[in-house]
């Protein structure tokens, strides 16, 4: 790419060379427009009146002396020497419609001089800047350590403002939760699988340690899921997990976790 | 000691960008002064920072001097750090209850009563200090087990988990239902 | 203000131990004063520092205030840290003031103006914390726009951005609208 710019660059300074250009000192450029910048205000030149075939071999002479020194010399420069060049061209074209020509030459030379406008109004207030930087000297601040601060200060008690009904009242969540049993009521009746049921009856005996009514364990909207239910609660019955207890024959049952309610959960 | 001025004042600027406590020959080596005549120095900026509308100090750790804060001032600096507390969750809290009524219990237990994983709940109150690793469970996978810790019952002024107060059922399961109708009526 | 001694040094003792500027009601509020006392406590600050055997002094910033040294004692500073510091490049400088005047912008906008790649410059910035990425432009590629920093502030001992001195906004308008054009045609 760089190479090929620049002999794109060259060959095009050979076809159009018309005088040989001054020549220039050559201070560190921060870049292509900074050495423009610089070449028209060498030359007193107007930036609104850039004579481009002039300032085109002087920026392209420059460009060779930077080469030549040694210098650092990015591919910006090479194109901003080729559209130099070219806009030299436009307007020193013999041929085509004129008129033509020049419009399109006349716009890439406007563009250039508010590129150039622009960038001198960056490099003042740079120098601005700069000049500020010396004036208002050199300040140092203490960095301070927040997280040692902070732990030379007692914890707050995360638990600030909780009572027990609080507590109670997250347990009822739970148990709300427990009650509604999402879970099951969406499957189809033919679907609910006996070991989601245990897990919904159980839950919820768990959660009442003081006894729950039969009447309240079992539940479902068809004859299939009340005998799911059913065949559920006799099955944790038969496994130890629940006892139940009937103060008297018409008394409702009531339901209890046992000792080996837990072992249902170990193996998840 | 007037033509002193801009070491004193040099002394006091290093004091406030020193990350760790400086020496008497540090000191005396930046300032180009004895170390005996930065020991006047200390002595005479502490006695400016005396004046109770000061708020600074000069403090002598590990042989070095450094700048501080009087401990008068320390109210206000814990307001400036003040983090609010920020309250439980509610997923923590039932956690905190579960553990608080079925301790000793395991990591899956508690998602099997509430359904829904716990995971992150349950890191948090470790963090906080409320619940604690007690144990491991015999069995397949020998879980964890989780109970209550010291701060909970300071927290709820308990002696033991003992006084723990029973769990008002009656009322949990009013607010459970109440709160049941509401959902089934929307 | 002798009944006010203990404002006085605790807003002193604030100071020290805040690393973002404080502003006048946050001071105020942690002090339990109004704002236009906590102005008056600063200014007694201030001129108690203004005394040349004294190295602090009370910078303000965005409408917060912080404690820092007064640049005469840079040398010391300099020496306890074993670096001198160095100003800013000239390309640095320039990208700077592109980024100063007119934030937020990207990467390829100040390579435009500058008519080559900032890079390196803008990665000293950054650095240097005179410079952040403040977020992305909405658009292709979303690229990273760039701000300037409280510390750039500081840093050239202004108050906030409108003490920037003014530019030729014209031009700069004009440039920036030929550039969004390209941008739109790319």
């Amino acid at each position: 790419m760089r190479f090929c710019l620049r002999s794109l660059v060259f060959n095009m300074e050979k076809a159009t060379f018309s005088r040989p250009a001054s020549y220039v000192e050559l201070p560190a450029f921060h870049g292509p427009l900074d050495l423009l910048l610089h070449l028209i205000q060498q030359e007193k030149i107007d930036i609104y009146d850039i004579p481009i075939a002039q300032i085109a071999d002087q920026f392209v002479e420059a460009v060779r002396q930077m080469e030549a020194l040694d210098m650092e010399l990015t591919s910006e420069f090479l194109v901003l020497a080729a559209q130099l060049l070219y806009i030299k061209s436009r307007y020193l074209l013999p041929k085509s419609p004129k008129e033509e020509s020049e419009v399109e030459a006349e716009d890439l030379r406007q563009e250039l001089v508010e590129r150039l406008l622009a960038y001198r109004t960056f490099k003042e207030a740079a120098q601005t800047l700069s000049v500020l930087e010396v004036s208002s000297g050199q300040k140092y601040f203490r960095t301070v350590d927040i997280d040692e601060i902070r732990s030379q200060f007692e914890a707050d008690d995360p638990l600030d403002g909780v009572s027990f009904n609080d507590l109670w009242e997250a347990f009822g969540h739970v148990i709300v939760r427990a009650e509604k049993g999402v879970e099951i009521k969406t499957v189809e009746p033919d679907d609910v699988s006996i070991d989601k049921v245990m897990d919904d009856v159980l839950r919820r005996v768990i959660l009442y340690p003081h006894g729950t009514c039969f009447t309240q364990l079992i539940r479902g909207n068809t004859r299939m899921e009340l005998i799911v239910f059913f065949l559920a609660l006799l099955e944790l019955l038969k496994m130890g997990k629940i006892h139940c207890e009937q103060s008297s024959p018409h008394q409702d049952i009531q339901l209890f976790p046992t000792e080996k309610a837990w072992e249902f959960t170990e193996g998840e | 000691m007037l033509f002193r001025e801009t070491e004193i004042a040099g002394l006091e600027a290093l004091l406030l960008v020193a990350n760790e406590p400086l020496t008497l020959e540090h000191l005396a080596g930046i300032l180009e002064l004895d170390p005996a005549e930065v020991v006047e120095i200390l002595s005479e900026i502490q006695a400016r920072y005396d004046n109770p509308a000061c708020g600074f100090m000069i403090f002598e750790v590990n042989g070095g001097f450094k700048l501080g804060t009087k401990p008068e001032m320390s109210h206000y600096i814990e307001t400036l750090y003040h983090q609010p507390t920020q309250g439980l969750s509610g997923a923590a809290l039932e956690v905190l209850a579960i553990i608080a009524y079925k301790q000793p219990v395991t990591k899956g237990e508690i998602d099997f009563l509430r359904g829904v994983q716990s995971d992150r709940a349950l890191a948090t109150l470790v963090e906080k200090g409320l619940t604690q690793e007690i144990g491991r469970k015999e069995g397949p996978g020998r879980p964890i087990i989780y109970g209550t810790t010291e701060q909970f019952l300071l927290h709820f002024g308990l002696r033991s988990l003992k006084n723990l107060p029973e769990l008002d059922f009656e009322r949990i399961r009013e607010a459970a239902k109440k709160e049941l109708d509401e959902e089934n009526e929307t």
